[in-house]
């Protein structure tokens, strides 16, 4: 009885921990598969979801390893340019709780490979596709949508805005200004 | 082995004040290794304010006085202190109930005052290291202020029991005195670090 | 039970002795820094060998003596304690006196290492990334600034300045056949002093734990003569050759629409990323992916395939190319001599 | 010698003798030892000091034996965790470019194996070796604050075990043991990893600190009567300054672990140098703890040193004052000289040369100790046993790794040799050969004390000719792969330098090493269950813990000792000269002054009580829901703040009301 307990305990935080803290660098579906399912530009609000095979979100979203590569590919990738540091500016602001096309990180995935209109360009060819993953679950994170413990801490540079793990919840960002 | 009795200890005490007592000793080497810690911390002040020439980072001057509120009534709650040590040495329990409960609200009152003293700062601790360091040297501070008026508060409620009678519960409030000396102590250099070391240069 | 050991010892240094060959060891200076630093490695070496060995003989002595009595453990010889002390206090200023030789010593190197520099001429830009060095030429004049990677040429006979800095972690710039390590951190500069004495390849390697790929993080020092290195700088400020065959120019459009344009930069062309090295004259240098692959047609497939297999951890991700794609970017790389 | 003029009622300062009047409730008095005879005595005794039966009685304990035996196993434990670590990196450096381990895990295993054999092997065990025979070297019934040792035990058990669990995990740290930033700090270690890393150093530090001051206190104020400064044993010494640079180092290694945590949860910026902070202030606070942490672990070795050789020499040590001298001079000295774990960071060049004169200078002392011991040794032939071959490996190598140490004392050789493997084959020869070696001697030495039965001698000189051999097969040749180029913590390495041959002797080395110490497993548990009986006192060596039985009664001595010399069992070879006049119904024991040891108090020693281990659990919670959240901390205070008052409040016994 007890001895279930633990060991059902453990297996609960080995599942919990592993699925945080795992460091996948090469995941599997990428190898080998030169062809991509033709790219579809939709323009319909939350884009064109992935089909069941390809959609990484479980293993991307509450992923502390892809949140903070999506974190370092946010500043390579200059999408600083114009969404500064979530706060907006040229394109929309990423912080808040206000999303034209959707907040799932499906959503998110197919707005930064097919891109939007008025500006926002694609990236499908430009972007490996486990990378936009990882920048889509990155994009969520600002707003308070992954978990604390998962989510990225502050950089080592200049701090306009506190760092995604102190960021209150969605919940609450939505009611403030 | 064999043995052979040199020597008798039947008639000595069962308890003594100060130096004495192991536990005094005992306090004085938790004092010495949080004394430790606050040198440390100030160190890693002075030492990130000697990296930056511009140091306070262009931070507002902070607002000393909830600091200069808590120093006084620091430095205030010494005399009862120790007035109250003289009362636990002669173990004289009634005068050691009043100076107990006196201690108590002369902890509670800088804590109160201490509430103020955070955004008195001026700065919050993620603004920058000018910012954080004060936070993490008061907050420091703080911590020790809460435990020992945890402490006292528990021990003065011991005292008002019949377990207040023993000789040991009043080399206790001996060693609660000297830890209070402590805690006032280690807040001067604090104090002096936080408002007034910025102002020097 | 000593002396099996040590043969063992002998043995295997002998043994090992023979595979020492010199191209990233402390032993084997190629540079007035790693001489001078040779010599006082073996010179405290000898005289700690000495040192232990007189221990050793002390140490050993009182098994050739006869056993002391076993009865009274309290009973001394006063005269032999008198003996005794003398001797241990003999032996402390000895100690002492060897402590303030060493002292003095390393010190007065110390002062011959600052020297080295003195008239340095070149000033190069090393900057730690994880895992790979950035490499900036310094001029006067803007457009002789050169920026290549992991590979760094110098003049032979001729004193560099180093100026060290990181973007990210510590990381420590270790090229022992010319000098000691000096580490790279972010937010100050280091300077570091080097020269070589002849022509030659020398490797290096970061010396600070920097993370995943901390293994993989070579690097190599290029020491030319002065003709030599100035027409590799002359030639190496070029754009990048355009591409020689239709294969090759199917890679350099592929290279421009993929991924790769995204963080690499190639002198001539739209490719301007500059978080990864500087690819302009990448098949002129001798290895890949900072010293973990030589350069060839194979590695070059197999890193651009494969990077997180080759190098797990690193930064360069895994993209989908089909096997023409890869053969077409490979080639174009190939011919950026 | 005489014992008559040590002690007596002349030597008690009558104002000290004399009761304070005030409102105290009567006194209660009960039977005393003075007259009664062995058999009754020792019935008294065993009733008032036993742990309690049953699991809840054993988890209650605070016999500072018990509690020690407790800690020797689990850090035996953490030290084959941590040599397994080894092991695997050894098998994955066997070759060049070997894909056993990839470098996530290589990276983890490095970091456990240091974090383990550091701050769970080696600085438990030799602060468990010293709550087990201080007490009983000094001639006391239990430690000074015996609750408070439980309860570092149950904070250290606990703090290895979220190590280790997080490790299985998949969440161990992986910055290496010291973990710097930036590599550990919010931006380049995502995930809780180096935050398993900074909570756990932290609240581990709790239970060395809590050891370190229960130590002080009982050398200080529990001594023997008549064991005046002078006649305490060099063990006991060593231990005390162990504790002292534990007091005033470990507090640093907290702090620089609590500012990394909260530049990590709560976003201050004392690393960050583009807000005004800095990436050395962390090495700097780092290494003025990780320089002493060597000394923690090398000073209570040379106590066990000090311990084996007058046994075997079969005379007191030569020099005693100047051993003292030189164990005061190296806790001072050990704090002068972090910054030559720097010297590559680019430091103003004469600060640094004045830390090269300051990490030489400890040379002298270390070799005041040396000298000392080999001229105790140069009287005869000693009696070689397995204990004292061990310590001659201890000069073997500790010597070694003293001189190497002079050279990464110099500023210019540190340059080529720091963060190499000549460094790894450095610090090993001085950790293993220095501190290993004798604490394996201690353990041949004194475990006929703790178990009542001698480990077998034959097995024993193979353990040691095999432990001997792998270590220098092991360590030695790494000096030289260190000069060749090659840097520590890698996983990996090209085969074209050069160093794949090398590295094979070196893992083979590894492997042999970690047999001798299944050997060493296999003894212990074979002496343990079948060893000859091994009486109070089997080596015929001279202090107090040989006085009583092996193992010793929960209650240590029937008497306490009065002590007449240094080796006082040598000394008083018919009777030992004893004290009476303690209640036996009571867990009485004595106090003492500090420097001259007189008798001043009959003071209670605390009961067994299970608060220390609930106020563990109350604390490790909290520090481990802090890695998820700071306001842990608020609420964490409640459970911590209800188990202290438990633990402190009377609960009626005769102990505690008088």
């Amino acid at each position: 009885m007890t001895h279930g307990a633990v060991t059902l305990l453990l297996v609960i935080l080995a599942l919990t921990g592993c699925q945080r803290e795992e460091r996948d660098t090469r995941p599997q579906s990428a190898l080998g598969s030169g062809e991509q399912p033709t790219p579809v530009t939709t323009l319909e609000p939350g884009g064109q979801r992935p089909s069941p095979a390809d959609n990484k979100a479980a293993s991307f979203e509450a992923n502390a390893f892809h949140l903070s590569e999506g974190k370092r590919l946010f500043g390579w990738f200059n999408c600083s340019g114009c969404h500064a540091n979530g706060g907006g500016g040229m394109g929309p602001a990423l912080m808040d709780e206000k999303w034209l096309y959707g907040s799932s990180i499906e959503s998110i995935h197919a707005t930064i490979r097919d891109g939007r209109p008025k500006g926002m360009p694609s990236f499908h060819d430009k972007i490996p596709d486990d990378q936009i993953w990882e920048l889509a679950a990155f994009v969520r994170s600002l707003s308070g949508n992954v978990p604390s413990s998962a989510a990225p801490q502050r950089n080592d540079d200049m701090m306009p805005h506190p760092s995604e793990n102190r960021l209150p919840d969605a919940a609450t960002l939505g009611k403030s200004p | 082995m064999n043995q052979r009795p040199v020597a008798d200890l039947s008639g000595l005490p069962t308890f003594g004040h100060g130096p004495r007592s192991p536990t005094w000793w005992g306090t004085l080497g938790f004092m010495a290794l949080e004394g430790t810690g606050f040198a440390l911390a100030a160190g890693a002040y002075l030492y990130l304010a000697m990296s930056w020439p511009n140091w306070r980072l262009s931070a507002p001057e902070p607002n000393h006085w909830p600091g200069t509120i808590v120093t006084l009534l620091l430095i205030a709650s010494l005399v009862p202190n120790h007035i109250l040590k003289r009362y636990a040495e002669h173990c004289a329990i009634s005068p050691v109930r009043i100076g107990m409960v006196v201690m108590c609200l002369f902890g509670l009152a800088p804590l109160v005052v201490r509430w103020f003293e955070f955004p008195a700062l001026n700065i919050y601790w993620d603004t920058n290291a000018y910012g954080s360091m004060l936070w993490v040297l008061l907050g420091l501070h703080t911590t020790h202020l809460i435990t020992d008026v945890g402490d006292t508060i528990v021990l003065t409620v011991l005292m008002f029991t019949r377990h207040g009678y023993s000789g040991r519960r009043f080399g206790d409030v001996g060693d609660n005195v000297f830890y209070w000396d402590f805690v006032v102590l280690t807040w001067i250099p604090i104090y002096l670090l936080i408002y007034w070391v910025p102002r020097l240069g | 039970m000593k002396r099996p050991a040590l043969t063992g010892f002998a043995m295997a240094c002998v043994l090992f002795l023979q595979g020492c060959a010199g191209w990233q060891s402390a032993l084997d200076p190629k540079g007035p820094a790693a001489n001078e630093l040779a010599w006082l490695i073996w010179f405290f070496t000898a005289l700690c060998a000495l040192i232990w060995v007189l221990v050793m003989i002390a140490l050993a002595a009182p098994l050739l003596m006869r056993p002391r009595a076993p009865s009274e453990p309290l009973v001394l010889n006063a005269g032999a304690e008198h003996r005794k002390l003398r001797v241990v206090l003999i032996a402390v200023a000895m100690t002492v006196s060897v402590v303030v030789g060493l002292t003095l010593l390393s010190f007065f190197a110390n002062r011959t290492l600052a020297a080295i520099g003195s008239g340095a001429a070149l000033t190069i830009r090393v900057t730690g990334h994880q895992w790979w060095w950035e490499v900036r030429y310094e001029d006067a004049t803007p457009n002789r600034i050169l920026t290549t990677a992991n590979e760094i040429h110098i003049p032979a006979g001729e004193p560099v300045r180093l100026l060290l800095t990181s973007t990210d972690v510590i990381h420590s710039f270790w090229v022992p056949s010319l000098s000691g390590k000096l580490d790279l951190i972010p937010g100050r500069i280091n300077v570091l002093d080097i020269k070589a004495d002849k022509p030659g390849v020398y490797r290096g390697q970061c010396a600070e734990f920097c993370g995943a790929q901390h293994a993989n993080m070579g690097t190599f020092i290029i020491a030319e003569p002065r003709a030599r290195f100035d027409a590799w700088w002359n030639d190496q400020l070029r754009p990048a050759r355009s591409p020689a065959s239709g294969e090759a120019k199917t890679g350099e459009d592929l290279f421009l629409h993929r991924p790769c344009v995204m963080c690499h930069r190639i002198g001539g062309t739209p490719a301007g990323g500059t978080v990864a090295p500087d690819l302009t004259h990448i098949a002129s240098r001798r290895t890949l992916a900072a010293g973990t692959l030589t350069m060839s047609r194979g590695n070059l497939a197999a890193w651009i395939a494969d990077p997180q297999g080759v190098k797990p951890g690193a930064h360069m991700p895994v993209m989908e190319l089909n096997g023409d794609e890869l053969n077409a970017i490979v080639a174009y790389l190939e011919g950026l001599k | 010698m005489s014992s008559a003029d040590v002690t007596s009622e002349r030597d008690l300062p009558p104002e000290r003798a004399t009761v304070t009047k005030g409102d105290l409730a009567p006194e209660q008095d009960g039977p005393r030892d003075s007259g009664m005879d062995d058999a009754s005595l020792h019935r008294w005794l065993a009733r008032t000091w036993r742990t309690p039966p049953g699991i809840v009685g054993a988890l209650s304990s605070v016999d500072h034996k018990v509690i020690a035996r407790r800690y020797l196993i689990t850090a035996f434990v953490f030290l084959c965790l941590g040599g397994l670590n080894a092991v695997a990196m050894r098998i994955q450096l066997s070759g060049p470019q070997r894909g056993l381990i990839g470098p996530d895990l290589y990276n983890q295993l490095f970091t456990m194996h240091g974090v383990t054999m550091m701050f769970l092997f080696a600085v438990p065990i030799v602060q468990a070796a010293g709550i087990y025979l201080v007490p009983l070297m000094v001639g006391t019934r239990n430690i000074a604050f015996p609750r408070l040792n439980a309860f570092g035990y149950w904070i250290y058990v606990s703090g290895g075990a979220f190590v280790w669990i997080s490790f299985l995990l998949n969440m161990a740290p992986d910055v290496g043991w010291f973990a710097y930033v930036p590599l550990s700090g919010p931006e380049f270690s995502p995930g809780k990893r180096a935050d398993v890393w900074a909570q756990m150093i932290t609240y581990t530090e709790v239970s060395s600190l809590a050891l370190a001051v229960a130590t002080i206190v009982t050398v200080f104020k529990q001594r023997a009567p008549g064991m005046s400064l002078d006649k305490i044993p060099l063990f006991v010494w060593a231990l005390l300054v162990t504790s002292f640079v534990v007091v005033f180092a470990m507090p640093a290694v907290m702090i620089t672990s609590t500012f990394l945590i909260l530049d990590r949860l709560v976003g201050t910026h004392i690393f960050n140098p583009a807000e005004g902070g800095d990436a050395l202030l962390f090495q700097h606070l780092f290494w003025f703890f990780g320089h002493p942490e060597v000394y923690i672990i090398f000073l209570p070795a040379t106590g066990m040193v000090s311990s084996i050789i007058p046994a075997f020499a079969r005379r007191p040590t030569f020099g005693h004052l100047g051993l003292v001298l030189s164990l005061i001079a190296v806790g001072f000295l050990s704090f002068g000289l972090w910054v030559h774990h720097m010297f590559a960071t680019g430091l103003p060049k004469l600060g640094a040369s004045f830390f090269t004169a300051s990490s030489m200078l400890i040379a002298i002392p270390n070799g005041v100790q040396i000298f000392c011991w080999l001229a105790t040794l140069w009287d005869g032939r000693p009696v070689i046993r397995t204990p004292l071959l061990f310590v001659f490996g201890f000069f073997f190598m500790f010597v070694i790794g003293g001189l190497t140490g002079v050279m990464l004392a110099s500023v210019p050789l540190d340059l080529q040799v720091h963060d190499t493997y000549f460094v790894v084959a450095h610090f090993h020869y001085v950790l293993i050969g220095g501190s290993v070696f004798p604490l394996l001697g201690a353990a041949y030495f004194w475990f006929p004390k703790i178990t009542g039965r001698m480990m077998s001698e034959r097995l024993g000189r193979w353990h040691f000719g095999l432990a001997f051999i792998g270590f220098n097969a092991a360590f030695f040749p790494m000096h030289l792969v260190g000069l060749w180029g090659m840097p520590r913590r890698v996983y990996t390495y090209p085969a074209e330098l050069g160093w794949g041959n090398i590295n094979l002797f070196i893992s083979t080395g590894a492997v042999l090493f970690f047999l001798s110490f299944v050997l060493f497993t296999f003894n212990l548990i074979h002496g343990a269950l079948k060893g000859a009986p091994a009486g109070d006192n089997p080596w015929d060596a001279g202090t107090l813990e040989w006085a009583t039985s092996s193992p010793p009664p929960s209650y240590n001595f029937r008497r306490i000792p009065v002590v007449t010399n240094v080796e006082p069992l040598w000394a008083e070879r018919e009777a030992l000269p004893v004290a009476t006049g303690l209640r036996v119904d009571v867990r009485e024991l004595l106090v003492s002054t500090v420097a001259e040891a007189y008798p001043d108090i009959r003071e209670k020693s605390a009961t067994p009580s299970i608060w220390p281990l609930l106020a563990a659990i109350a604390v490790g919670g909290t520090f481990l829901y802090s890695i998820f959240t700071p306001w842990a901390i608020v609420w964490g205070a409640v459970p911590i703040a209800v188990t202290l008052v438990g633990w402190f409040w009377p609960k009626g016994d005769p102990e505690d009301e008088q």
